[in-house]
């Protein structure tokens, strides 16, 4: 594993007047396992917009030596930075394996495109076969479970190779048994990537962050490893008076405004 | 100078007419993002409404007073029914809606063409709506003031009720977020549909307006549909003042292009110029800034 | 992948048959010679009764004019059986709808000729409907007779004009306005070949005839927005309106024209396409007072027109106004009639062999066949529209006036065609 | 449903897993039915209808080449290409152009007629001389509209306009081309359009050998054409264009630039309807402003809504039926016909979302439940 991984400095987002991102630094180590947590507002869904390139910001962004802001977002997608968001968005008329197989295909030449798919390509298998879906490969993904859904969707990203992932809430409305198998699985492909994780499940959290960053109305509380960061006694005022781990909001797109 | 003057007014009035055709979709395209083709045929139904009235009632001005009102509740049913029977459970499929409205609007036409006959119908503007004031050398046509008084008028109100009114605070609820209205105990179907009924309603009040200007015939509405959507396009969809603005905008700018080139010139131009514009400012005018809903 | 060889071998069967397909088509005629294999289907005249075909507009905007033309057409065909037919032959009269669409008038038009092989087509209301039918009445050779007054400039050997051309309806318009005194004139037309064909004679001959033409202007069919040009009108310093819009235009544009302060008595204007109907529609309240220009009006005196309003009325409600494009239309089969019967023969060539002359006292006077132009000598009428909503005559031609499509009897016209 | 997790590593690698042998009667089910389509389109059509009745129906395929194109933009990729009339107007104007310059040089004149009529000089317009050349006009009949809708489409898609934006722009686009052909009576003969067309390339069109030739060429054309597509269809080019469709952001983070992807479809069914507007010249004898506004250009996408928008065949075949109905139940009950027209919309669109095309699919998956042995046999 080569590269700088991600870093961010000063990151700054308005809506308005409203600033929703206010000064954010990060440093994430190729490798890591990062959680990003805080309270509804921190701005976390924010933060991964900025660096994906869906609203505009101010400051900087790195990774892999490359400034990302400013760049739109299938420019910021093609240096191998993927992303996943709180509602699962799989194309759901096609099937498994054709998900999967747009998503190997960004770079493919115009003759590629214009032909029909012979085959499974060996990205998409071995990704088929690291989130467990082979058996499903030609199923709509419609009809998916929630959580396959979100696995598939990491397995898009897992296709073409991405360096760095940022998911959203990938566990939120899975099962006991679906959180722990997604656990593993980010686990497994963390270890030559880096993966963020936008959480609010503490156990879940626990269980397998290597590293997290509180943040709190747009800038970071806290960061370090989880104990760490449990210790710290911002963090536990910040969170004093809310259930510690609330639950996924039923609304989820517009609890942050 | 009073050539300026006179197409200024000009200009000012074809805008009311244009806000006034518009002023509807900004509820229920604007607010609801519903696109309804069949609103044409309630700016027709109003002006049938006028027509029907006036049978019956004599006196042209008290029966355009009636036909207001009137044609507000007969348009604004007629919307809610459609409403109720078609575009709720299109919600979710907006182009669909928009061919599906196409089709009722088309039924809507020969529906008024079996109940009135194919030719225009005409009806008797009272004497102080057919006249014209003269200022400084300006021609204010007493139609022109009544439709830009009318126009005005019904933004107020609608500014109002959605500003003040408990059912303005629901319908903007629901347009916000309609899981969390839910939620919170709004019947948003009732919502939807009430929002639909003033939307349409307000279409046969343009439709009351439009018998002064123009013809009453089956196929009336289809000559102010596009334009209409348009200005609400170029307005942006979230604010009312966007397309207050554009349509008056929209109006002098045709009538100066009018009076220095042609009308086909005029309406190529204008047509391209928007095109042009949504290039600039796809959203319009005035949008909401908020954060990806992605 | 099975698909793309299999869509291949599709493609080169298609090609094949493509090739032989175009190897015949070389046994086609070539344009220009004149060795087409094209008959035109014979028009089925075997029976005790033949199809006449009826072609106008029933759905579409032209619908609202269209349709009582049409009902004009179904009034003459009844008329000609209770007088015991054509030849001893009943006609059955075979609508097709055009839809106020050109290429569907086309298509029509051929349905009536090949499918129900009917003896002559009665239609079309729009130049642009009769320009879609043409070529097809000529490739056929089966007979057209076309009822509305149209801009000249055209004649075609299987179409019979039974309107006005330029010179029975705008020339003596113009003629009518230069006696006046009114010789300002400022044009208003809907965006389409009849006014500004029109328009282009109204210059000529108002350079010839010391008027003036103090402005032109054309709206898109079907536009309701007329404040600019009211405008531009008033500011003109016009003696007189010379106005060829069309539909609905027309409504808004007198609704404009009454609240800008304009009326008859300021500045008349002077319409050529709105008859009763019309009026009816747009309101008197707008109209009272200005001037029309045609052949015929439901007013108009004599026996004939006494018995075709009572007629007509009688068929279609007693409020129905009768109005120049559907008397015409009425006349039309009536004239064609008697070509028959003259000809003892429901084929083309003799029919047109027997038209020259032909007379029928219709109900705007006594007209005419004018066999080589195929147009019909009419009598032009210059009406005030009144409160009641019909027009009354102010001044007419006098005689019927020759047919002249080219205006070639006129000098101020030479270059114009 | 069982859940399956992520175990990966614990399981054995597989081997290259390769796409199943389709069962005999799919593999040649689509070839086939294209085989029978072309029999029937060029072998059985040509002998079994009369001249009239073949004529007519090359009107309706044109309208299908139309539906070909809307199926590609609208069915599959979401687009709703309410100004087709734009395309089609620009192919047809391109062809009859030429037919109009060829007829004028037969009789040796140098202006078409309606100029000779309504034109202001004896000067040909200077964007008319071009089109004089045949090998120009017909690649013109397709690339003008190609380029018009590449143009307009790579702005549009850049600026993220879609929707209900994009659907009322074309419709604005529509009415203002129509407009502006009107306005010029001179140079494109007004609202009368172009008509009296004589000859197609040397043949008169009055011949009815040359007018079935027509058909012909029409008919093959349409056929290529529905192979090309269906190619489109299922090429990783279309199960992209269907992700766009689902949900364009996604593919956007996915790293493709969802405008291009759209601006192929609609480029492409641009395409399509010029080459429709090209051929229904010499089929029917006649282009006008009337086929180009708003109106008809909604109606181009009737008949894709009624068959099946997303089924090739679906579109084409309703294109077809609508445009026959249209013809035999509008003269003998205009008022009817309206309303169908009117509730096929309504029904088409609003409950049946996949048109007619989709009953059939229904249909097979009812039978499939009672056959469960066809279902996934790998």
């Amino acid at each position: 594993m080569s590269g700088e991984g991600l870093t961010v400095r000063d990151l700054r987002v308005t809506f308005d007047g409203f600033t929703a991102v206010d000064g954010v630094d990060l440093d994430i180590l190729p490798g890591d396992l990062r959680f990003l947590i805080g309270p509804n507002g921190a701005g976390k869904t924010t933060l991964v917009d900025a660096v994906t390139g869906l609203v505009r910001a101010g400051g900087s962004v790195r990774f892999g030596g490359e400034e990302l802001l400013g760049r739109p977002v299938h420019r910021v997608a093609r240096l191998g930075i993927g992303r996943t968001f709180q509602t699962a968005t799989v194309f759901e008329e096609l099937t498994v394996l054709q998900n999967l197989d747009i998503a190997a295909g960004a770079g493919r030449g115009p003759l590629t495109m214009l032909r029909r798919r012979k085959g499974v390509p060996e990205e998409v298998a071995r990704a088929l076969e690291t989130t467990g879906l082979t058996d499903l490969r030609d199923r709509p993904a419609g009809v998916l479970a929630h959580g396959q859904k979100q696995w598939l969707e990491i397995g898009m990203l897992l296709v073409k190779d991405v360096r760095l992932l940022l998911l959203d809430e990938p566990v939120a409305g899975m099962s006991h048994d679906e959180r722990e198998a997604t656990g593993e699985l980010l686990r497994r492909i963390s270890g030559d990537r880096t993966v963020v994780v936008i959480e609010h499940d503490m156990d879940f959290m626990r269980s397998f962050a290597r590293s997290v960053s509180v943040l709190h109305a747009g800038k970071v509380l806290s960061e370090g490893s989880v104990t760490e960061v449990q210790a710290d006694a911002r963090v536990q005022e910040v969170y004093l008076g809310r259930a510690s781990e609330p639950e996924p909001a039923a609304v989820p797109v517009a609890e942050e405004a | 100078m009073t050539v300026v003057l006179n197409q200024s007014f000009t200009g000012i009035s074809i805008g009311a007419v244009l806000l006034l055709i518009a002023l509807g979709l900004t509820l229920t395209f604007g607010q609801m993002g519903v696109i309804n083709m069949a609103h044409g045929e309630f700016i027709m139904a109003g002006a049938y409404t006028t027509y029907v009235l006036q049978q019956s009632v004599s006196g042209a001005g008290v029966s355009l007073l009636v036909a207001l009102p009137l044609a507000f509740l007969v348009a604004g049913a007629m919307g809610a029914l459609l409403e109720w029977l078609l575009i709720r459970r299109l919600y979710t499929r907006p182009l669909d809606t928009l061919l599906v409205t196409w089709g009722v609007s088309l039924m809507l036409q020969q529906l008024a063409r079996d109940v009135f006959g194919a030719p225009n119908v005409q009806t008797t503007a009272p004497d102080l709506l057919t006249g014209h004031i003269t200022v400084g050398g300006v021609t204010l046509a007493g139609n022109r003031l009544f439709i830009l008084g009318l126009a005005l008028l019904c933004v107020l109100a609608l500014t109002l009720i959605l500003r003040l009114t408990p059912l303005g605070r629901r319908i903007r609820a629901v347009v916000q977020n309609r899981d969390l209205a839910e939620v919170s105990g709004i019947a948003t179907g009732r919502v939807d549909r009430t929002t639909f009924f003033i939307g349409s309603g307000l279409a046969g009040v343009a439709g009351v307006a439009l018998t002064l200007v123009g013809p009453i015939g089956p196929t009336m509405g289809t000559n102010y549909i596009v334009d209409a959507f348009l200005v609400v396009v170029v307005g942006g969809i979230a604010q009312l003042k966007g397309s207050v603005i554009t349509a008056f905008a929209l109006g002098v700018l045709q009538s100066v292009l009018e009076y220095s080139t042609t009308v086909s010139v005029a309406k190529v131009v204008v047509l391209v110029a928007i095109v042009v514009f949504l290039q600039w400012r796809p959203q319009g005018l005035y949008t909401l800034r908020t954060r990806s809903l992605a | 992948m099975s698909g793309l060889s299999i869509s291949r071998r599709g493609l080169l069967t298609g090609l094949s048959v493509l090739g032989t397909s175009a190897a015949l088509g070389a046994c086609g005629a070539k344009t220009g010679s004149d060795t087409s294999s094209a008959s035109g289907a014979k028009a089925d005249t075997s029976g005790d009764t033949v199809k006449v075909g009826l072609l106008n507009s029933l759905s579409g905007t032209m619908a609202i004019s269209e349709v009582t033309v049409h009902n004009a057409l179904l009034l003459a065909v009844k008329e000609i059986n209770a007088a015991g037919g054509v030849l001893g032959k009943k006609l059955k009269p075979v609508s097709q709808d055009g839809a106020s669409d050109w290429p569907t008038f086309a298509e029509k038009a051929q349905t009536l000729i090949t499918e129900d092989r009917v003896v002559a087509t009665f239609g079309c209301w729009t130049s642009a409907s009769r320009k879609a039918v043409k070529p097809v009445f000529e490739r056929n050779k089966s007979l057209l007779f076309y009822p509305v007054q149209y801009e000249g400039l055209e004649q075609s050997p299987y179409i019979f004009y039974v309107g006005a051309t330029t010179n029975q309806q705008i020339v003596p318009a113009l003629d009518y306005l230069k006696k006046q005194g009114l010789t300002r004139l400022y044009l208003v037309g809907s965006d389409y070949v009849f006014p500004r064909t029109a328009n282009k004679e109204i210059r000529a001959y108002a350079k010839a005839n010391g008027m003036e033409v103090v402005g032109e202007d054309y709206a898109p069919l079907g536009s309701t927005e007329f404040s600019t040009i009211v405008n531009k009108v008033k500011d003109a310093g016009a003696d007189a309106v010379f106005n060829t819009l069309n539909g609905d235009s027309n409504v808004a544009f007198f609704k404009e024209y009454k609240s800008a302060g304009l009326g008859a008595k300021s500045l008349p204007v002077l319409s050529v396409s709105i008859a009763e109907e019309e009026v009816k529609s747009i309101g008197t309240q707008y109209l009272e007072g200005q001037l029309t220009a045609w052949n015929y009006y439901q007013t108009t005196p004599g026996a004939a027109n006494a018995a075709f309003v009572k007629a007509y009325q009688a068929a279609y409600g007693k409020d129905k106004p009768t109005s120049d494009p559907m008397e015409a239309a009425y006349t039309s089969v009536h004239l064609w009639a008697a070509m028959v019967e003259k000809a003892g023969s429901f084929d083309v060539d003799d029919v047109k062999a027997a038209a020259d002359g032909i007379t029928f006292d219709a109900p705007e006077g006594k007209v005419t066949v004018d066999g080589a132009t195929q147009h019909v000598h009419k009598t032009a009428r210059i009406g005030k529209v009144g409160a009641d909503g019909l027009i009354t005559e102010v001044w007419n031609s006098g005689a019927p006036i020759k047919p002249d499509p080219y205006l070639k009897g006129y000098d101020w016209a030479a270059g114009l065609s | 449903m069982t859940t399956t997790t992520p175990l990966a590593g614990k399981t054995a690698t597989k081997p290259p897993v390769t796409e199943p042998p389709a069962p005999f009667l799919e593999r040649f089910r689509v070839p086939g039915a294209f085989l029978l389509g072309a029999l029937l389109l060029l072998g059985i059509a040509p002998l079994v209808l009369s001249d009239f009745r073949l004529s007519l129906l090359a009107k309706y395929l044109c309208y299908a080449i139309v539906a070909v194109g809307v199926s590609l933009a609208w069915g599959r990729g979401g687009l709703l290409v309410l100004g087709q009339g734009v395309f089609f107007g620009l192919g047809g104007y391109a062809m009859a152009m030429h037919l109009k310059l060829a007829d004028a040089a037969v009789t040796g004149q140098t202006l078409p007629d309606f100029m000779q009529l309504y034109g202001t000089g004896d000067a040909l317009p200077w964007w008319w001389k071009p089109f004089a050349d045949p090998v120009f006009a017909l690649a013109a009949t397709v690339l003008l509209p190609m380029a018009v809708a590449a143009l307009l489409g790579f702005f549009v898609f850049r600026r993220r306009v879609k929707g209900a934006y994009f659907a009322i722009l074309s419709q604005a686009l529509a009415a203002a081309f129509a407009i502006w052909l009107v306005g010029q009576q001179a140079n494109t003969g007004g609202t009368n359009g172009l008509t009296d067309i004589q000859g197609f390339f040397g043949y008169a069109l009055d011949d009815p050998v040359n007018q079935r030739m027509v058909y012909v060429v029409v008919a093959a054309v349409l056929l290529v054409l529905m192979a090309a597509a269906r190619q489109l269809f299922v090429s990783r080019y279309g199960e992209l264009l269907v992700a766009v469709r689902d949900s364009e952001e996604r593919v956007r983070f996915l790293g493709y630039d969802p405008a291009n992807v759209k601006l192929v479809a609609y480029v492409v069914a641009a395409g399509m309807a010029g080459l429709a507007g090209a051929l229904f010249v010499p089929a029917v004898g006649i282009i006008s402003p009337a086929l180009i506004g708003v109106v008809p250009s909604i109606g181009f996408v009737i008949g894709a809504a009624v068959g099946g928008r997303a089924s090739l065949l679906g579109a084409v075949l309703g294109a077809i039926a609508v445009a026959w109905t249209q013809s035999t139940l509008s003269d003998a009950y205009p008022a009817a016909w309206t309303y169908l027209q009117g509730l096929l919309f309504v029904v088409a669109v609003g409950f049946l979302p996949g048109g007619l095309a989709s009953l059939v699919t229904v249909l097979r998956r009812k039978r499939r439940t009672h056959n469960p042995a066809t279902e996934g046999a790998a």
